[in-house]
């Protein structure tokens, strides 16, 4: 009796004893939710919920991997406390979601009639799969089967349908898939995802350098779902009111559409959908991932730092950005004039980014107002580097330095940043480029008597969008092509009063594939101007440079660009990132968002101490092979929806907006021409409704 | 929300049941019911440590400090095991050889543990007991059920008693260990046939 | 710190009382365990043996100290003289311990009769050690030290059909038993007198 | 030497725990769905079982047989095991972050895993001596193990099947696990 009692006080005293302290000696930090999700779970540790034991199936449940209901014990008030915990800090955890990513089900064709195992598995293990697409789906319907959750059921269609409401993100789908098609990934997995050779893209969405699931888009935009629609872009492109207005649209040139009769009109449907939003008056919700604590700097905030701070924000770090100029915007406020791109429209859409919880600080300007050395200090964790291109190359000429000689961004940033520029009568505009497009029309509304751009080829070489071409010779722009201007002529004030240039003649293809121009002698000839803008290409001022810190260490090209490996963004400092124009030499405004969010994935992934590395079979804006198409059947021709413009009488003497948005029923008449294309199938024939 | 008491007791008769529904000791399910008695006799046991610490866990709930609760179920079960394991040496030997080692195992039983965390933790004491009563019934239930369909066909016996005459050659299969799994396997099949699961 | 003492003492007090509640429960039970015991593992095998004796040998029993561990023998009346003594050995079978009940002509030091007491061989073979008479048969009227063996390892003992390891059992246990017995035999000689009579 | 490469065959293949003496159902069941969890879960079950076979058989020998108090065997061998697996997994989380991580998440589930105290319980049972106790832990662990992962193989292969709905998961688990207790069935002959 005695030694029972006395045995059972020690070793329950011992017990308690040894374990307490061993707890506070061993102590380990650990996510405060799962010990309090640990203290609901049963605590019999008996692997029913197929974890091994309560602690990891605790653990696993705050990783978002088991379900608050993993536990087959505990009661439906524990369950409901669980996802209390997990539930209430929401903002805090990024829930997995499954995504389908191949919508081709029937229509995506059969290589062989397949009678064997109804699994996805068993087909692909053995015929690597019945359909003639490589990642299409199978729509055996394994990813059903394996869903404890009743989330995912095969739609309409026979590719799986996942029900967000019910899906916990477990895996079990992606698991069982065997092809890349259900993807588990929280919202930074899916907003850092670079396309991959294995993606079921289209053409266009391969080809968009910022990488915008495009047919998914217009898809919403066809159903009406237009917010649905702007969420879709915004998982790319965090400009879509901008772009919308500037983007050139490369990804139209490769529309399949375009093989039958026209390429749909993308960029119009962006824009409506973008405009859509702004003129709800209400912004669409952006969440962002629980706080990382750490800290990035962006130098610049033109498009591309806008883009990378925008997924870092969204990612979970914290940005600053620093912005030499007074405003945000970059080349969109100060390059791209008022009647392409309002000034309000840009306001309203970076505010939104801001309103995320990035910080701005501008009219500072690096190793002028601030120096390196102390931004490290300050306790950033990595920089990014997107300062553009702004120096605008020299003529090389003669009398460059007269009064009267602009060059071309420092003029459109000057009217940008509305500082008073003496604009004259008769004005010659030196280059090809949409820089020298954007002068141009801008000195039309100016009210200059007679504008000439200068070119020393021929309209066909000219790099500025065909668009813009086309609208400045409506406004009654004087194109002089194949000129090269040889000397500024000046007065005794130093004042200009005409550009002297050689005609030329198209010689050999050069490098770039243009034909080289060779001057003809005694050609000379002058233009009776009083002011000249230069916009013949531009490089970056990398005059923060040479200061004695671990800037100067960063590699740069010859073109005096940041010299990043392209896949990933990084320079050759570990904590440098740089992409934009400033990586790439001048270039679209949707290059330099692609780029940040690009630099945005390295600098993620640099943040959360992982190797910083290419994405694997990153597709790097070349195409799948076997996605581009020679013809496209099956498709009813239908005319493509016309961009409303104001008449040029009216638009030349103000700085309205020119471009219009189009209207809902021609967005939808436009949607409908989309034909859904992925890798490999498409729409047969778009019932065209209306 | 709140259930009556007697469905506290019903749910783990038929919606809840051990092992069937909640298929958590599977030890006890598999080795002792090579026969009906021995079925019966470690679901009585497992009702009566069941019932017993789920009754002190529930009159204990706001002394044990939540850090060491589980321990201190464990102390509560191990001792109502010992309790059992001598009561049935004393009274019920027969029974109690029969089950062997199987009986100090109760107390790694799941069900004891999860019904203490999952009920008695958070209830009253009347429907912690209902809740006892129920599953250890329910547990029970199972056994006897098993352990008749294995020794029905593995020994031709139900309850010691011979089903169908001295010339049946017993299936000894299914009293062996395979059989035990085969059967319960069948068993949860038909279970989830009948309840449409 | 508060909250560890809580912890503690909590777990302490709750395993000290869980050890007064089993030590009362074990003082009042042992002895009906004990005898359970005896009759439920001993019981049969002794009666089998013992049969037609004229006393209870489960209640006629006495305790001899070998080594560390205590002997039970229980004592056999046959022509009003306690003359027989059975008592347990052990050899390893099939699946553990095969324990063997021995009972001995204390005047002529042959065996009256073996049967088994506690053993986990398989159903249909070891296990008819303990129906099978034809095999316990052989043991009954040779020497009690004679060290029987297996016709396999060269003894004159048939053993059970597929069982040679059980045989080989029971053959040690008996071997052992002998050994025990002469080592013994005077202290339960005296033992034995004052059951006669 | 030999008697006790005997008692480990007939410990790992003959009388399986799993598999023959119906013991460790539950992890058994929980923890083969996944190779990878199975392979850390045995490992897992050898490490803690080795170690809590030779507590409790010093325990039982020093403490509850001198002191008379064998009936505390069951508390106090369930406790010495929690306790004893508690302070490991503290242990090695702190300590050994690398066998923590491939191990120790398997430390909890062993506590309430009736193998362990099983095979404690046998060991006492059957009067082991302790260098018996020992390999017969190991053998046990390891034949939980082979067990284990033999399902597992299978199981992941069950997935692919077309069950039907009502045999699903537990239920076509439990046959399976029936089928390849009656492929040990055949080792019964060996010793």
């Amino acid at each position: 009796m005695v030694e029972a009692v006395l045995f059972l006080f020690a070793l329950g005293s011992g017990c308690g004893l040894i374990l307490s302290f061993a707890s506070k000696i061993f102590y380990v930090y650990e996510d405060p939710r799962v010990e309090k999700i640990e203290g609901l779970l049963a605590g019999a540790n008996c692997g029913g919920c197929g974890f091994a034991g309560c602690s990891a199936a605790a653990k696993a449940i705050v990783n978002e991997e088991a379900p608050p209901n993993a536990c087959i014990l505990i009661g439906p008030e524990n369950v409901s406390e669980i996802g209390g915990i997990m539930g209430a800090e929401i903002g805090i955890a990024e829930p997995l979601k499954s995504y389908n990513t191949c919508d081709g089900g029937n229509r995506a064709t059969d290589r062989f009639y397949y009678l064997g195992l109804n699994s996805c598995r068993a087909l692909a293990s053995m015929y690597q799969g019945k359909r003639d697409c490589r990642v299409g789906c199978l729509g055996l319907g394994d990813c059903v089967k394996a869903c404890g959750f009743d989330a995912i059921h095969l739609g309409p269609d026979g590719y799986p349908v996942v029900d967000k409401e019910k899906c916990v993100g477990c895996g079990a789908c992606e698991k069982v898939c065997p092809k890349p098609i259900l993807e588990v990934r929280s919202i930074s997995q899916r907003l850092l995802h670079l396309n991959a050779e294995d993606d079921a893209l289209a053409p266009c969405s391969q080809t968009c350098p910022a990488e915008i699931d495009i047919p998914r888009y217009i898809a919403h935009i066809r159903n009406g779902e237009y917010a649905d629609a702007v969420n879709t872009i915004r998982e790319r492109n965090p400009l879509l009111l901008a772009c919308g207005r500037v983007c050139p649209h490369p990804c139209e040139t490769k529309c399949r559409r375009g093989l039958a009769d026209d390429p749909v009109s993308i960029n119009q449907l962006k824009r409506f959908a973008a405009d859509w939003e702004m003129n709800s008056n209400k912004r669409l919700p952006i969440p962002c991932a629980p706080d990382t604590g750490k800290r990035v700097a962006v130098i610049g905030g033109g498009p591309a730092g806008l883009s990378c701070a925008y997924f870092l924000r969204r990612a979970g770090h914290r940005v600053d950005i620093f912005e030499a100029m007074p405003k945000l915007g970059g080349m969109l406020r100060y390059g791209i004039p008022e009647y392409r791109l309002p000034k309000k429209v840009l306001d309203w859409e970076i505010d939104g980014i801001l309103k995320l919880g990035v910080e701005s600080h501008t009219n500072v300007r690096l190793g002028v107002d601030f120096d390196f050395k102390s931004l490290i200090a300050a306790g950033f964790d990595a920089v990014f580097f997107s300062v553009g291109a702004w120096n605008d190359y020299k003529l090389g000429v003669p009398g460059e330095d007269l009064n009267g000689c602009f060059t071309g961004i420092d003029f459109l940033a000057k009217i940008g940043n509305e500082t008073p520029v003496k604009i004259g009568k008769r004005v010659a505009v030196v280059g090809g480029g949409n820089t020298a497009i954007d002068c141009c029309r801008t000195l039309v509304r100016k009210g200059v008597e007679k504008v000439y751009l200068v070119y020393r080829r021929t309209r066909k070489e000219m790099p500025a969008n065909e668009v813009e071409i086309v609208a400045a010779e409506h406004e009654g722009i004087e194109f002089v092509f194949l000129a090269a201007p040889n000397k500024v002529v000046g007065n005794e004030d130093k004042q200009v009063v005409g550009l002297e240039y050689l005609r030329m003649e198209l010689g050999e293809p050069d490098a770039s594939g243009r034909r080289r121009p060779v001057p003809v002698a005694g050609s000379e000839t002058i233009l009776d101007v009083d002011m000249i803008i230069t916009a013949i290409g531009q490089s970056s001022d990398m005059s923060f440079r040479g200061k004695g810190d671990r800037l100067d260490d960063v590699r740069v090209t010859r073109w005096n660009t940041f010299d990043v490996d392209p896949a990933t963004c990084k320079t050759n400092v570990p904590y440098i990132f740089a992409a934009g124009d400033a990586a790439t030499g001048p270039a679209l405004v949707v290059d330099a968002i692609g780029g940040g969010r690009k630099a945005a994935r390295s600098m993620d992934l640099f943040l959360k101490g992982k190797p910083v590395e290419a994405q694997p079979k990153q597709l790097l804006n070349k195409h799948i092979a076997e996605s581009i198409f020679k013809s496209v059947e099956g498709v009813t021709k239908k005319k493509r929806a016309e961009m409303p413009e104001l008449p040029v009488a009216e638009r030349i003497h103000t700085f309205e907006e020119v471009d219009l948005v189009i209207s809902e029923d021609n967005a939808q008449n436009e949607a409908n021409r989309c034909l859904s294309c992925c890798r490999l199938c498409y729409n047969m024939d778009v019932q065209i409704s209306g | 929300m709140a259930k009556t008491i007697a469905q506290e007791f019903t749910k783990g008769l038929w919606n809840e049941i051990p092992p069937f529904r909640l298929v958590l000791g599977l030890c006890p399910t598999l080795a002792v019911t090579k026969s009906v008695e021995g079925g019966i006799g470690m679901g009585i046991a497992t009702t009566f440590v069941l019932l017993f610490s789920n009754a002190l866990i529930s009159i204990l709930r706001n002394i044990i400090p939540p850090k060491v609760r589980i321990a201190c179920y464990i102390i509560v079960i191990a001792t109502f095991v010992t309790v059992v394991e001598l009561l049935m040496q004393a009274y019920t030997y027969a029974i109690f050889r029969q089950l062997g080692i199987f009986i100090p195992l109760i107390v790694v039983n799941c069900i004891l543990l999860g019904r203490a965390e999952a009920f008695a933790s958070k209830n009253k004491l009347l429907p912690s007991i209902a809740d006892g009563l129920g599953m250890g019934i329910g547990f029970t239930l199972s056994l006897a059920s098993l352990g008749a369909i294995r020794e029905i066909f593995g020994y031709g016996t139900f309850y010691g008693m011979h089903v169908f005459g001295p010339s049946f050659e017993p299936f000894t299969f299914m009293v062996e260990a395979p059989g035990a799994f085969v059967c319960l396997g069948l068993m949860l099949c038909l279970m989830n046939l009948a309840g449409g699961k | 710190m508060r909250e560890i003492i809580k912890m503690v003492v909590v777990l302490t007090i709750l395993s000290t009382a869980s050890g007064g509640l089993l030590a009362a429960l074990r003082n009042s039970t042992q002895e009906r365990i004990d005898l359970q015991v005896l009759q439920f593992v001993k019981g049969p095998a002794i009666k089998k043996i013992l049969e037609g004796a004229a006393n209870d040998p489960i209640t006629d029993r006495f305790a001899i100290a070998d080594g560390e561990t205590q002997r039970s023998f229980f004592v056999g009346k046959f022509n009003g003289k306690a003359n027989v003594v059975a008592f347990e050995d052990f050899g390893t079978g099939f699946g553990g311990n095969v324990g063997l009940m021995v009972a001995v002509d204390v005047d002529t030091d042959k065996v009256v009769g073996i049967a088994a007491t506690t053993h986990n061989e398989t159903p249909g073979f070891g296990a008819s050690i303990e129906t099978d008479k034809g095999f316990t048969g052989q043991f009954v009227g040779m020497p009690i030290t004679s060290a029987p063996k297996v016709t396999k390892d060269g003894g004159k003992i048939n053993a059970l059909t597929g069982s040679t390891v059980t045989s080989r059992a029971a053959c040690a246990a008996i071997s052992k038993a002998g050994e025990a017995y002469q080592r013994l035999k005077p202290e339960i000689q005296k033992q034995l007198k004052t059951f006669s009579g | 030497m030999g008697d006790l490469l005997v008692l480990m065959i007939s410990c790992i293949l003959i009388n399986n725990i799993l598999l023959a003496q119906y013991l460790g159902n539950c992890p058994f069941l929980g923890t083969s769905k996944k190779m990878e969890t199975a392979v850390g879960m045995a490992m897992a079950v050898i490490f803690v079982l080795v170690m809590a076979g030779v507590i409790t058989w010093v325990l039982n020998v020093y403490c509850l047989k001198k002191l008379g108090i064998e009936y505390l065997q069951t508390i106090s061998f369930i406790l010495v095991i929690a306790g004893l697996v508690q302070f490991v997994e503290m242990f090695l989380k702190k300590s050994i972050p690398a066998l923590y991580a491939g191990l120790g998440i398997f430390l909890p589930l062993i506590t309430t895993n009736c193998a362990v105290m099983g095979v404690c319980l046998i060991n006492i049972k059957e009067e082991y001596s302790f260098i018996e106790a020992l390999v017969s832990s190991f053998a046990y662990a390891a034949g939980f193990g082979l067990a284990l992962i033999l399902f597992t193989g299978i199981r992941e292969r069950v997935l692919l099947a077309r069950v039907p709905k009502p045999l699903q998961d537990t239920s076509i688990g439990l046959v399976t696990a029936g089928l390849i207790s009656l492929a040990f069935y055949a080792f019964k002959g060996m010793v």
